[in-house]
């Protein structure tokens, strides 16, 4: 195997698996909880990983994936920024006899032998969700604003357009403002406030991309003399461990998990790529609704 | 020949801790000194060095650009829009956008040559507007084009490892130093950097110049915004965030003056091969988390311009 | 003192274009409201949520006083959010737990100063150092998560609190612009910051302590950043590493230039960055408020075009060719 | 009578607050070198600098050659053929001292490319055909000042000029540059160029010029044939009133008895590649005097005594208190004080007013803390304005706006201010005219019969000799001779800086 020599390199006497995981970076407390899940997994399966994170440029991930070809480890997986650019550095994995597995979003590539697999949850699936748990709570009525995640970004696409799929069924429920938060709990919050300004007394619930921003919008909430949970609804996804506490609290309504531990999947698919099996083009990852009737139950066992 | 050395020290020195840095990154790590990996220091930072090469002339006439980020990022995605939505042929798309580049360049010139306002804050107000334009170009803030042919044909060629940006960067780097040595306009910038109203009472062009310098930077940027295009196969409004900071900071390592008149394209093709080892050796260490990595970064700074200082000092202490 | 006067005319007649805008377009721009005793309303929101701005460009105007940058203070801000979350994760009191972190902005602040005093690196390049560190010494702290702060925490007065109807960041830039004026006008360190701007040379030769003015300067700006970034954490009620006082380093070095104090250094006035400041928030709040009637973006390019006009207003160079072209055509 | 080559009539020109320029004419022919002359402030620069289009005339006519010429930036001052080398040396430091003199006429090579061998070679060819033998490769700012002056006028003259301005083109030059420098303008005057030559220098005036053009205060007093026109008239054209004290001062008072406090005492005092070693005493109530040539060492020395620099070794006491680790601040906190030669760079704060300028250093002895008052700063600074006779409209002008003079004299305000026991001035008198120079040198006077010891450095070796009780002679940096009473003339001066005393070494 043309791996061997490397292996042999980097582990003195026994042939390690070397991988290269290239992050996108630490901007949210989900995707810590990915980085963390997939280290936790190679630590217990003995394997060296070699972790790169791109602090949220595409251009560094370029670069990680790079040194990884130039080191011949393994395997290589990786949490794709955005959805083009991916060719020249996929097929120069390739050309170097090494799988690339792809984690939480995908690649658009003419050509999809160039990685092994994707790993991840379905957004739109996931903005579906959200609006029918949404739909039922408010009885099919009601004026929503949404926030949504980084422009561009395959989550804040792909859960824009689930959502309004779900809603469209529902004529009586209509999104009345949208602008980005930048996936980020300051940023929700300002602009949740600007909403609150622009149209007093009108809105029933928000329906935000991740849990950060719906975190800020509470506070503007609150800020505002409201009472977020009751007076207006507030819908999110991710499920981490702050959106659950705010669950309990009874300000948060509604969260879809988006599950990052993906850790013992990705090195599933690792080693069988390795060993030279096909895998399916997508490993579908089980998300789940949880709202504030079993909130409290859950929270103890929730690992992110 | 010892004071052409003396003259040269900031440049060696830089050359040194190059040929240090890449030596114990090759000891360190296994595969780091692999062709591979050398040619893709280039191909990688391509539109970071071109950005540089463009900085470097700001500099050295002693003013400062914050635009190149921005301006790479509205040259991305008005070479997508133009083959995309316009169906240009990018023969047709790549000098429109060169050209609305170096205008926008020369603008901020002019601008600052003109009304004598202070190149940072010119730049910064243009940095402002090519990504407030480049984000309200399009919904998405992307323009996926990578199922162009053209595209793919041109994102394929390769030489010894080595492909096209990487090539276009290192072209540049050749232009802006015949450039700067051997033609007028390359004098004066030096002569504006070192003292500007003496250049002027001197009879130099120097409002030509100076627009000149800034749509020389601009244009590189706009070269590093579709070197980028060929690259990703997209436009991205928001790429190159802040990489006019990396930028000046490989201009600055690479022993060119930030007051101006000293300095030379050489150095800052070697601050950017420095700043790219830096970046590309927590990929091979691998249990760097992100903060350490900025943390690194930061301080390999500091150190390198710390050797720097004190070169500099010896060096002045020896003249 | 008509001088100060002549100084600041541009800077205000931008902030009264812009409110006259909103006037027109946005008459709910100036309602005031008592909502549960607190004071709300548009302008009360510029200056709350323009506080840690307000803060930075305090700071900062001194910085360039000097003829320095500091390009650091976005990250200064979420070193000391982390720095505060954390300790009162670690159950520190709120008091003890604000002074770790305006010490942690200090000692930034030294670090900055010493590397532009002592090493002698040019301002722009030492404090880039800590723009690009800081943020991952801030993420250190919080190990990249987003560390909470109880919502019932007694420190979250600092950035939500309400006293005597007024909100409490305004408060404290209140009280920061104030001292500030008065150590600076009523010391010499005013003059010194200014002669040091305008020729540290000669300022060295005739006996001013440059350097250690220089260090305390920076020491100054990082204890405000730090404040912005107690704000900026209180508000929200978490430290956030990656995304508090991201590119406000700009936003306050534009306040400052907006105001009409040089980037070159000398003669500096903090209620012209002050002007600045305000003129920059409400830029983004006026967009922010028209909601989707306007993308967000256009924000950036107005920004440009405010620093454009307002530095051109301010240019000599413009009157002179103006007052030529008049002269011709008579 | 052919047209002259250039006629100015009617210049006016006002700056805000200044009638710098008050409808002044000037003529110049070919083949005469034209003196102007005038007191600091009296409009020389601004006149030479409408006249090379740098600045605009509010009104007025240039003619050259009787064709009426608007040259709006100096480039097209120079195409026109007139070359102008100004007050403060204006060339480009970084680049190499054969690009300072070709920029903008690099020769080129077929396609474009600057030929920087064949450059180096005619700069090489310029520079000697003056008189000057450097390394034309080397950065500009390797040389010294005096070196880059004559690269500027090098520069000047390959330009084919029909009119060479030269705007105090001497104030740094020592003699034998001087002299070459006028043999230089000599043979430009041979061949039929006309040139405007600015200086405070009056021996030099009536050296090398044909006429002299005096203004006063931004109105033209007169032009007179050199030959025909007195010193005595001279300088009281400049002035405005009989100056006979200008011709007669005396020299200096006699020695300081040896009882007299010591104020400074250096053993042995060097600094590695700069002065020294060095013995110096100075005692209270003497002026003492620095001779030699440009380079010799005086300013380094002076900066060494003051802390500016870090001396390699030796001791220094002053006031009968060592000093171990010196800095501008403990020699002020000693009582020392110093006018550094290069006012523009190391004395004035530009864009502070002439009070923050004269409090300067007097607040900075106090520290930040302790703010003197509003008040008390505008009496203290408007006494000193007084005292000095500074002119400026107000106390509040930036102290840049002023004229070179009373620059000067606002750093000599913010020293006296302090009282200090020793003063240091560096070439107080450069480029001063003959009355603040008068003036300059009887405040020096009275300063030091009221017990202040004072280190005074001049080019001039006349002013030197009239001023100090005692003369320390340096050459190649280090001292050679000290000269008192009986000694103290021009003439021994000149023999021990040129090292014509016989090998008899201090
Ligand atoms: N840029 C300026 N702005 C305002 N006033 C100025 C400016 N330049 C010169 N002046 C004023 O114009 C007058 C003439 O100045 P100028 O420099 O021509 O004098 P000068 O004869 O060359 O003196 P010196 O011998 O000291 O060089 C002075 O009162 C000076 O203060
Ligand atoms: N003509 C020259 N040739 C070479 N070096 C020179 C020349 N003039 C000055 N220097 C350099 O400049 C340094 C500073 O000289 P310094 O200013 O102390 O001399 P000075 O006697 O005070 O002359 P000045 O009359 O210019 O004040 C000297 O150490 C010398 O190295
Ligand atoms: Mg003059
Ligand atoms: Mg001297």
């Amino acid at each position: 195997k043309s791996t061997q020599s490397a292996a042999d390199q980097n582990g003195p006497g026994k042939s390690r698996l070397v991988v290269g995981f290239s992050q996108i970076g630490a901007e949210s407390s989900w995707r810590t909880a990915e980085t963390n899940s997939i280290r936790s997994e190679a630590d217990s399966r003995g394997i060296e990983l070699k972790f790169s994170d791109a602090q949220g440029k595409q251009e560094n991930q370029v670069k990680a994936i790079t040194a990884f070809i130039a080191q011949k480890v393994d395997a290589i997986i990786l949490a794709p920024k955005v959805e083009t650019g991916w060719e020249p550095s996929l097929k120069a994995a390739r050309a170097a006899g090494i799988p690339v597995i792809l984690v939480d979003r995908g690649v658009q590539v003419a050509d999809d032998t160039l990685y092994a697999t994707l790993i991840a949850s379905d957004f739109v699936a996931e903005g579906r969700m959200a609006a029918e748990w949404l739909a039922k709570k408010l009885e099919g009525k009601g004026n929503i604003v949404e926030l949504q995640g980084t422009p561009g970004s395959a989550p804040a696409i792909d859960r824009k357009k689930g959502f309004e799929q779900g809603i469209a069924a529902y004529e009586g429920l209509k999104i009345t403002r949208s602008q980005t938060g930048e996936f980020a709990r300051q940023t929700g919050k300002e602009v949740m406030e600007a909403f609150l300004k622009s149209a007093p007394g009108e809105i029933d619930a928000v329906y935000a991309h991740n849990d950060d921003m719906a975190l800020g919008a509470i506070q503007a909430i609150e800020e505002a003399g409201l009472r977020p949970g009751t007076d207006i609804i507030v819908v999110s996804i991710d499920g981490v461990r702050d959106a659950f506490d705010a669950m309990v609290a009874g300000k948060l309504n509604c969260t879809v998990e988006c599950n990052p531990l993906l850790g013992p999947l990705a090195f599933d698919a690792v080693e069988k790529a390795v060993a030279g099996e096909t895998l399916p083009k997508w490993t579908v990852v089980e998300d789940r609704v949880y709202d504030q009737s079993v909130a409290a139950e859950v929270i103890d066992s929730r690992k992110y | 020949m010892t004071a052409a050395l003396r003259r040269n020290w900031p440049l060696l020195g830089t050359a040194l801790v190059l040929v240090v840095l890449y030596a114990a990154a090759s000891l360190a790590f296994p595969g780091f000194a692999s062709l591979y990996q050398f040619a893709h220091l280039f191909d990688d930072n391509a539109t970071l060095g071109l950005a540089a090469v463009g900085m470097t002339f700001v500099i050295l006439s002693g003013g400062i650009d914050l635009s190149v980020g921005a301006v790479i990022a509205l040259a991305s995605m008005v070479l997508a829009l133009l083959m995309k939505d316009g169906g240009w042929s990018i023969w047709a798309a790549v000098p429109a956008v060169l050209a609305m580049g170096a205008a926008l360049g020369a603008c901020m010139g002019a601008i600052i040559h003109v009304f004598r306002l202070p190149p940072f804050l010119v730049t910064l107000a243009g940095m402002f507007l090519a990504r407030g334009a480049a984000l309200l170009l399009t919904p998405d803030k992307r323009i996926e084009m990578s199922s162009k042919a053209e595209i793919e044909s041109l994102s394929s060629v390769l030489i010894q490892n080595f492909n096209l940006p990487a090539m276009v960067f290192l072209a540049a780097v050749a232009l802006a130093w015949a450039a700067l040595r051997f033609t007028r306009f390359g004098r004066t910038v030096y002569a504006i950097g070192s003292d500007e109203s003496a250049a002027r009472l001197m009879g130099l062009p120097t409002a030509s110049t100076r627009i000149g310098i800034y749509a020389i930077s601009a244009l590189c940027a706009t070269a590093g915004g579709i070197v980028q295009v060929i690259g990703t196969g997209a436009g991205d409004a928001s790429a190159a965030l802040l990489l006019e900071l990396d930028a000046i900071a490989a201009v600055v390592i690479g022993g060119t003056v930030l007051a101006g008149g000293r300095g030379s394209v050489i150095g800052t093709l070697l601050g950017v091969l420095i700043l790219a080892i830096i970046t590309a050796i927590p990929s091979y260490h691998g249990t760097l988390n992100s903060w350490w990595t900025k943390i690194a970064i930061g301080l390999l700074l500091l150190v390198f311009v710390l050797l720097q200082r004190l070169s500099q000092r010896w060096a002045a202490g020896k003249t | 003192m008509s001088s100060t006067l002549r100084q600041l005319i541009w800077p205000l007649a931008a902030l009264a274009l812009l409110l006259g805008f909103n006037a027109a377009f946005h008459p709910s721009f100036f309602h005031f409201q008592i909502h549960d005793g607190r004071l709300s309303g548009s302008i009360i929101d510029v200056l709350n949520q323009g506080a840690p701005v307000l803060l930075l460009a305090l700071g900062m105007t001194l910085v360039i006083g000097t003829g320095g940058i500091d390009l650091s203070v976005g990250a200064i801000m979420a070193v000391a959010g982390a720095v505060a979350a954390a300790a009162l994760r670690e159950h520190a009191p709120v008091a003890l737990a604000i002074a770790a972190a305006l010490g942690a902005g200090a000692a930034a602040g030294v670090w900055n100063g010493s590397l532009v005093t002592l090493a002698g690196i040019p301002p722009i390049i030492a404090t880039l150092i800590l723009m690009v560190a800081g943020r991952g010494v801030a993420q250190l702290i919080t190990h990249g998560e987003t560390l909470l702060i109880k919502s019932d925490s007694a420190f979250n007065v600092i950035g939500r609190g309400v006293i005597l109807g007024v909100p409490v960041p305004i408060l404290i830039f209140l009280a920061a612009a104030l001292g500030l004026s008065i150590l600076v006008r009523l010391t010499a360190l005013g003059l010194f910051i200014e002669a040091i701007g305008g020729n540290e040379q000669a300022s060295r030769y005739a006996g001013v302590r440059v350097g250690p003015i220089r260090l305390a300067v920076y020491l100054l700006m990082g204890v405000l950043a730090a404040a912005a970034g107690l704000i900026d954490a209180a508000d929200i009620a978490a430290a956030d590493a990656n995304n508090s006082g991201l590119y406000l380093e700009l936003d306050a070095i534009l306040a400052v230039v907006i105001g009409g104090t040089a980037l070159t250094g000398g003669r500096f006035t903090l209620l012209g960055s002050i002007i600045g400041a305000i003129i920059i928030q409400t830029l983004s709040t006026t967009i922010l408020s028209f909601g989707r009637n306007m993308p967000v973006e256009l924000n950036l390019v107005i920004k440009a075009a405010v620093v454009l006009v307002v530095c051109l207003l301010q240019s000599s160079e413009l009157r002179r060719l103006l007052t030529r072209t008049w002269r011709r055509s008579q | 009578m052919s047209d002259p080559l250039i006629e100015m009539r009617g210049i006016v020109k006002t700056y805000p607050g200044v009638r710098a320029l008050d409808g002044v004419d000037f003529t110049l022919h070919h083949g005469e070198v034209h003196a102007l002359v005038g007191e600091n402030g009296a409009g020389k620069s601004t006149l030479i600098r409408i006249l090379t289009g740098a600045e605009r005339r509010d009104a007025g006519r240039v003619l050259l050659e009787g064709s009426p010429i608007e040259p709006h930036t100096p480039v097209q001052a120079q195409r026109l053929g007139i070359a102008t080398v100004y007050q403060e040396v204006n060339l480009v430091p970084d680049l190499s001292v054969a690009e300072n003199i070709m920029l903008g006429r690099e020769p080129r090579k077929a396609w474009g490319a600057i030929d920087r061998r064949a450059m180096d070679r005619r700069a090489e060819q310029v520079a000697s055909g003056l008189g000057l033998h450097v390394d034309v490769t080397q950065p500009l700012r390797s040389c010294s000042i005096a070196v880059q002056q004559m690269v500027a006028v090098a520069r000047a003259v390959d330009q084919k000029a029909r009119a060479l301005v030269l705007d105090e083109p001497t104030s740094s030059l020592d003699a034998g540059e001087t002299e070459q420098l006028f043999a230089l303008v000599r043979r430009l005057r041979g061949q039929g160029l006309g040139i405007v030559f600015i200086t405070h220098f009056l021996e030099q005036v009536y050296e090398i010029s044909d006429r002299i053009t005096i203004l006063r205060g931004g109105r033209c007093v007169g032009t007179h044939v050199a030959d025909d026109l007195p010193r005595l008239a001279l300088v009281s054209l400049m002035l405005g009133k009989a100056a006979e004290a200008a011709a007669t001062r005396e020299r200096g008072a006699g020695e300081v008895a040896p009882t007299a406090p010591r104020r400074l005492e250096a053993r042995g005092l060097w600094r590695r590649g700069a002065v020294g070693p060095l013995d110096l005493t100075l005692r209270a109530g003497e002026v003492l005097g620095f001779a030699g040539l440009l380079g010799s060492g005086r300013s380094e020395t002076v900066r060494l005594l003051f802390g500016v620099d870090v001396r390699s070794g030796g001791s220094l006491v002053i006031n009968n208190r060592p000093i171990a680790r010196h800095s501008p601040r403990r020699a002020i906190a000693a009582g020392m004080a110093l006018a550094p030669e290069d006012r523009r760079a190391a004395g004035l704060v530009p864009e502070l007013s002439v009070r923050e300028n004269i409090m300067l250093a007097f607040q900075g002895a106090r520290g930040w803390a302790r703010r003197l008052g509003g008040r008390e700063q505008n009496a203290l600074a408007a006494k000193f304005v007084q005292a000095l006779s500074i002119s400026t409209p107000d106390l509040e002008k930036p102290v840049g706006q002023l004229s070179g003079g009373n620059q000067q004299k606002v750093i000599l305000a913010r020293w006296l201010l302090m009282e200090p026991g020793i003063l240091l001035l560096d070439e107080p008198t450069r480029g001063i005219d003959i009355g603040a120079k008068q003036q300059i040198e009887s405040l020096v006077d009275d300063l030091r019969a009221k017990g202040m010891a004072i280190i005074f450095i001049s080019g001039e070796l006349e002013e030197v000799v009239r001023v100090s009780q005692r003369i320390v002679v340096l050459r190649d940096r280090r001292a050679v001779a000290e000269l008192t009473g009986a000694d103290r003339h021009v003439h021994t001066v000149m023999q021990h800086i040129a090292g014509e005393t016989g090998g008899k070494h201090v």
